[in-house]
């Protein structure tokens, strides 16, 4: 189990994924503020960017061999930093897995217990905004997908998700991959649009891109006539929400996983017991919440029971 | 009517042409299969999607006249970007952001002329080097996170059009039209086909090729400047992501349009064809909702297709 | 041993009866070095008005070197050049050729994707129209060209036609047209029959001997014995980036050069 | 040690050996900002880390050596990454599936081979053609999906070593020495030169160059399907994803070990002591805190400076 | 007009005393076309045992594609080439070695990068051991390099050092000391001194009559007149792709050959 036996370093690595991308950075932030807050020292580092699988690993083993008492990691993928991980966990020192999960099979080969699991499942997410879609336009209207560079693991777990969630209720008619990226999103949705005049929804893999397809959709004037819904509840997306733009976003609340995997450490350096699974919040923002979610940013802006406050006051 | 015949079986007419006849072919293979693709509508998105890699390849169209490459085109147009966004952030205007992401190009084209033109250090390094440089400053300015932009000019420039010609095109096409008259018009064009044709024979008559070159690194690194500013209004937002795609896409447009990566032979019209030709393959195959993963593949057969036409050429 | 007769002033140079005022070029003491390779290392030489020089010397004596300071392409790196009377600093080719020295050299210095007139005007190109908007004026360019080429009456292709095409005769012919059609002072010659056959050779000769008689002072270099005896008034001889002799040609025959050339004769 | 001294005084010298000299620059810099850094534990991740852009440099230098280049090496090797993971998911186990890997990789670099020996293609566009080819047929036999392997002979490929040498440097240093061997004590590798350094005159005297540069690509392909192994055994899973990043590493490190991208001038030691920069570049950075941000900014520093500094090196 | 004299058998070549099994080499109606160009047309000659032919002509006339047929660079279209008796084809330059031509071109066909003993052995490399871990047998080709550069008696630099830099009448000698040393039947030489001076001029003669006296046969193209009538012992003339004349050295004049050359005078 977790046990403070390493070192007895209070410091705290986090290796998270690219910060070319807000969400990640606001992950950051909730690390940085929280270590702040509690005065306790944190290392964070980050993959060059989404892509970068082994250069993530190459960094995490680079801050193994330092005076660290726990580790916080992002893995780009679930088994990408296994191997990195492994003399960390055999030197006895508690890792705390955030966002995207390790993958059982490979921590258990490589006899790897992650201390705790801090995060949303993307499907779940993914779902949520499918659940929405379905609610929002008449059964069997045309949807298109855009999803993230093609292959990767968080687009494809978000994108199963609405499609489970779809099922037979919606029409989708297109999945293609934007890289991420807002622009190729807009070019990709205009393209979309011309081809399907009677599209009605749009879901994208994160908030980037659901943008992007926004200014599509405003370009061909259709802006209230089709749905756009994404995945992540960055800044920008709330603001769109609330301007009218986007129709909704899931909200993810990277601050808050940052947040609880800052304090997952500092719980289990004391020796304390974590629950196995932490979840933690998503929320569906649409313009009736965006306010409030605004306001509230980066803290989530429903009231959230976080299991790790009363660990950390023993 | 019977010489034209004759050219047409010629290997080099194909060869010389390769991008225009792959556009044609493109477009009516498109035609066929999907009812949306040539109407109008769809025709100015595809124009206006165009835009911005026309207007990169002009100016990586002047760098490889000279027998170089610009491998920073993009990562410069991103630092532009960002340049944009923070000037418009701080209260600049429109006007004067647009001038502050231009020289924020020059910025990073004075460096790569610097370097190649009087450190005569390899432009593929070079401008490998500052594509780093330029990726990492774009970045470090803007802290990692878009800078959203909401502006009357940026959006006029954006949605304004005359007939199927949004802005954006217009503003590319008389950059084209400007480029092709410095290049084929002037002594300076002259200069640069003379610079990429023999750098000793140019020299020996008198021409600088350290200002040349200096000079063709500044114009694409400008170039992409403006660029920036159409990618920023396309998007709304300046945002310090790495566009690779654009940096590859430039230089396939370029050699689509029959220009030779040894230098020396300019072309303008035949790299902006290659521009549009490569936005017309990506439109068409989301038109048709060709899978994702088929779309590189099918961007890969269509350059090495063009690169084996064009080793046709005549020299 | 190398007699560094230009570094000697007590011995006056060999001027036979030609008054120092005809000198139209004069170069003194001219030293030029590549890192570690000393090309050049104090040679002087003159040439006179109307005049054919010849310059001669083994490979690397530094013929070419010289040449290249005196069109402008190499600074020397310390020496005098006087021109018609006035000491001159050439910071480009341009500027030499301003001056009135035109070179044709050893390769030519054509680009090959050019097309002849676009290569003849390379670097002096006629423009019309005012600032950035200035237009080559290609109508006048090509119509010059042609008339330059044809009044050297040389069998060459349309000048709109690229220089790739042409044989290495045509290219010769364009190169040396080129320098000689200026109006220049003087007109510098490197090794420009090396390549060529007899025909081509005989052409590029009787173009150079129409150059003299125009007044054009002719600097000629070349291996060829034959030619320097039967064109050239007057001989420098190069060893070791030293000029170590000249000699008037109707005083020398083709031994005493060799002799010279070699070193097995002292200047 | 005069002579030493004098040698040290000298441009070319630092030229020559600007990636070893810049290694131990890094390292003496390094070593006393980090505690770390010179920990056994922290060089034995740094090796393990270095394994695959060691392997994909030695075969970047024997392309850039025939004045070529391999724009399609990371993608070959994601390719090869997928090929293994099909190839065992389907029960073919550890070693039949490296030798999937390889013959994937080696598929692209005969198509690569073709095109540019045969088809006479420019290696820039051809290799940039297959880049995307490769890329979309990874994503295309892979679903887009990574495909998870759990092996023992992977694991112990990854976690083994000896001393300080993790089984991976250990196939990379064997590898090394084998190029080594062949550059520059075998016919073969004399020919390699040859082409590169002038490829009429090497045809002239017998050697077919067309076979030369097929056996170049086809090496560093081959190479690319070797590092895929590792690449799997590393991330534990065979991803479709691109590797950017490996591509401009690559030809960073052959460059900084002193090989001209014109081609003539072979090098092995340099282009692996170039990838070793590179990687304790990244680490160093890591291991003192440096923002992401930052860190692109350095590479294109150290990679625009070692520029600057071969251009001294003797002709 | 163009005398096409070889392609009227009806007219026997001009063979002197020599019987037809003193024929080392008879290359007959050879042509090869680039494209639109024909670069030879037909043409055909001879080359006699232990005697030094001289091939001659304008440029472009096809003396080096002629050359470039011989060596096995390029394969002629059509026509035949018997050596020492036999038809040959060959495939490759290293066919043409193998059976005794060599060749030294008009560009030398040397790698700049690399060292001398390395573009001496270029394409024959001496090797030991088995199977792909054959390694080259440097101390060997070392050895060999040095002795056959000595064996010319001319003076060349260590042959470790690359060929970059070398001077360019080093050069030549590598290039013919390759080609010379290998005990060849025939050794071809393009132009061999067109870029040197007297002296590397005189030590490349003397390599040319050197081999003659060991019995090689040595076809000399040369655009110098004193050098093929003070070498030759016959000489072939070629026009626009065509052989089109062969005189014995001693029965003719420069003025003839450049008759024959320029076409004035019929074959
Ligand atoms: N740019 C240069 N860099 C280094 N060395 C040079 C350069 N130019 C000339 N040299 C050297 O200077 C010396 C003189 O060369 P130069 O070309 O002037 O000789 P040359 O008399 O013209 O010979 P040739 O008859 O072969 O043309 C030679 O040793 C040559 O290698
Ligand atoms: N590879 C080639 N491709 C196209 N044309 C060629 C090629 N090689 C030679 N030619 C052409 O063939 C003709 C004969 O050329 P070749 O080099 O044999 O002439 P040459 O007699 O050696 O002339 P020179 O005295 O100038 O060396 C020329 O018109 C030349 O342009
Ligand atoms: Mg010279
Ligand atoms: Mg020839």
């Amino acid at each position: 189990g977790s046990g403070s036996d390493g070192s007895g370093s209070s410091n705290v690595a986090a290796v998270i994924k690219g910060l070319d991308n807000p969400f990640f950075q606001a992950m950051q932030s909730g690390i940085q503020d929280t270590a702040d807050a509690d005065g306790v020292s944190v290392t964070i580092q980050a993959a060059a960017d989404i892509g970068d699988t082994t250069g993530q690993a190459d960094k995490l083993t680079a801050l193994a061999g330092q005076d660290f008492g726990c580790f916080v990691v992002n893995p780009i993928s679930g088994s990408n930093l296994v191997q990195a991980l492994a003399p960390i966990a055999a030197a006895g020192k508690p890792i705390v897995n955030i966002d995207q999960p390790i993958d059982a099979d490979a921590a258990a080969a490589a006899n790897i217990t992650p201390a705790t699991y801090i995060g949303t499942d993307n499907e779940a997410a993914g779902g949520k905004a499918g659940d929405f879609v379905v609610s929002k336009v008449p059964a069997g209207a045309k949807v298109a997908i855009i999803g993230g560079i093609a292959g990767d693991v968080t687009s494809a777990a978000r994108v199963d998700g609405f499609k489970a969630a779809a099922g037979d209720k919606l029409d989708v008619i297109q999945e293609s991959a934007a890289d991420w990226k807002r622009e190729v999103a807009l070019t990709q949705a205009t393209d979309i649009i011309a081809a399907n005049p009677d599209i009605s929804a749009f879901f994208a893999a994160n908030d980037d891109m659901g943008l992007g397809i926004v200014k599509a959709v405003e370009n061909a004037g259709l802006t209230g006539k089709i749905t756009v819904v994404s995945v992540d509840g960055n800044k920008d997306a709330l603001e769109s929400v609330k301007a009218g733009g986007l129709t909704a976003t899931v909200a993810q609340y990277p601050y808050a996983i940052g947040e609880l995997g800052l304090q997952a450490c500092q719980v289990a350096v004391a020796g304390g017991d974590l629950p196995k699974d932490i979840e933690s919040p998503t929320a569906l923002v649409t313009s009736a919440e965006a306010d409030q979610a605004i306001s509230a940013f980066p803290q989530p802006f429903a009231p959230f029971e976080n299991p790790l406050e009363g660990l950390l006051s023993k | 009517m019977r010489s034209f015949g004759g050219q047409l079986k010629q290997l080099s007419f194909w060869a010389e042409n390769a991008a225009p006849i792959g556009l044609v072919v493109l477009v009516i293979v498109f035609a066929i299969l999907s009812p949306t693709f040539l109407t109008l509508g769809n025709i100015k998105a595809m124009l206006v999607a165009a835009a911005i890699l026309v207007i990169l390849a002009i100016g990586q169209s002047f760098v490889i006249t000279t027998g170089g490459i610009d491998l920073s085109i993009s990562a410069t147009m991103t630092l532009g970007a960002v340049g944009f966004g923070l000037a418009y952030t701080a209260g600049l205007g429109f006007w004067l952001s647009a001038v502050v992401a231009i020289l924020t190009g020059l910025l990073i084209g004075l460096i790569n002329g610097l370097l190649i033109a009087t450190g005569k250090v390899t432009d593929f390094i070079a401008t490998l080097g500052t594509l780093s440089v330029a990726t990492g400053l774009a970045l470090i300015v803007s802290n990692g996170k878009p800078i959203t932009v909401t502006s009357v000019e940026l959006l006029t420039l954006t949605s304004g059009s005359v007939w199927i010609f949004g802005y954006p095109i217009i503003l590319a096409a008389i950059l084209g039209v400007l480029a092709w008259f410095f290049m084929f018009r002037t002594r300076f064009g002259l200069h640069v086909q003379a610079v990429g044709g023999n750098e000793d024979s140019a020299r020996a008559n008198g021409i600088s090729s350290t200002r040349i070159r200096m000079a063709v690194y500044l114009i694409s690194a400008g170039l992409a400047g403006v660029a920036a500013i159409l990618l920023v209004a396309r998007v709304g937002a300046a945002e310090p992501a790495i566009n690779t795609q654009y940096l590859l896409n430039s230089i396939a447009a370029v050699v689509l349009g029959g220009v030779s990566l040894t230098g020396g032979k300019a072309k303008i019209v035949g790299p902006i064809i290659g521009a549009l030709l490569l936005t017309a393959l990506t439109n068409g195959l989301t038109l048709l909702g060709v899978s994702q993963f088929y779309q590189p593949l099918a961007v890969g057969l269509v350059v090495v297709l063009a690169a084996l036409l064009t080793r046709f050429q005549k020299k | 041993m190398i007699d560094k007769y230009n570094s000697r002033p007590d011995i006056a140079p060999f001027t036979g009866s030609t008054p120092a005022t005809d000198f139209i070029l004069t170069a003194t003491d001219i030293t030029k070095s590549f890192g570690g390779v000393h090309a050049l290392r104090g040679a002087s030489m003159t040439m006179r008005r109307g005049e054919i020089t010849a310059l001669i010397g083994d490979n690397g004596a530094g013929k070419s070197t010289m040449v290249r300071c005196l069109s402008g392409i190499h600074r020397p790196d310390s020496g005098e050049i006087v021109l018609d009377g006035e000491v001159v600093h050439f910071e480009s080719p341009n500027a030499a050729r301003q001056q009135g020295i035109e070179t044709v050299h050893q390769n030519l210095a054509l680009v090959e994707d050019l097309a002849v007139w676009q290569n003849f005007f390379l670097g002096r190109e006629k423009t019309h129209g005012l600032g950035p908007f200035r237009t080559l004026d290609r109508k006048l360019m090509r119509k010059t060209a042609e008339e330059m080429l044809q009044g050297l009456a040389v069998n060459v292709p349309p000048v709109t036609s690229k220089v790739r095409r042409l044989s290495g005769g045509q290219r010769q012919a364009v190169a040396i047209a080129r320098a000689a059609g200026w109006g220049s002072k003087i007109v510098i010659m490197d090794e420009p029959t090396a390549a060529l056959g007899v025909q081509e050779t005989a052409r590029v000769e009787n173009v150079i001997t129409t150059l003299r008689d125009a007044g054009v002072a002719v600097l000629l270099i070349s291996h060829n014995f034959d030619q320097v005896m039967r064109l050239s008034d007057h001989v420098w001889v190069m060893r070791a980036g030293l000029a170590v002799a000249e000699r008037r040609t109707e005083e020398t025959d083709g031994d005493e050069l060799v002799a010279l050339i070699t070193g097995a004769k002292a200047a």
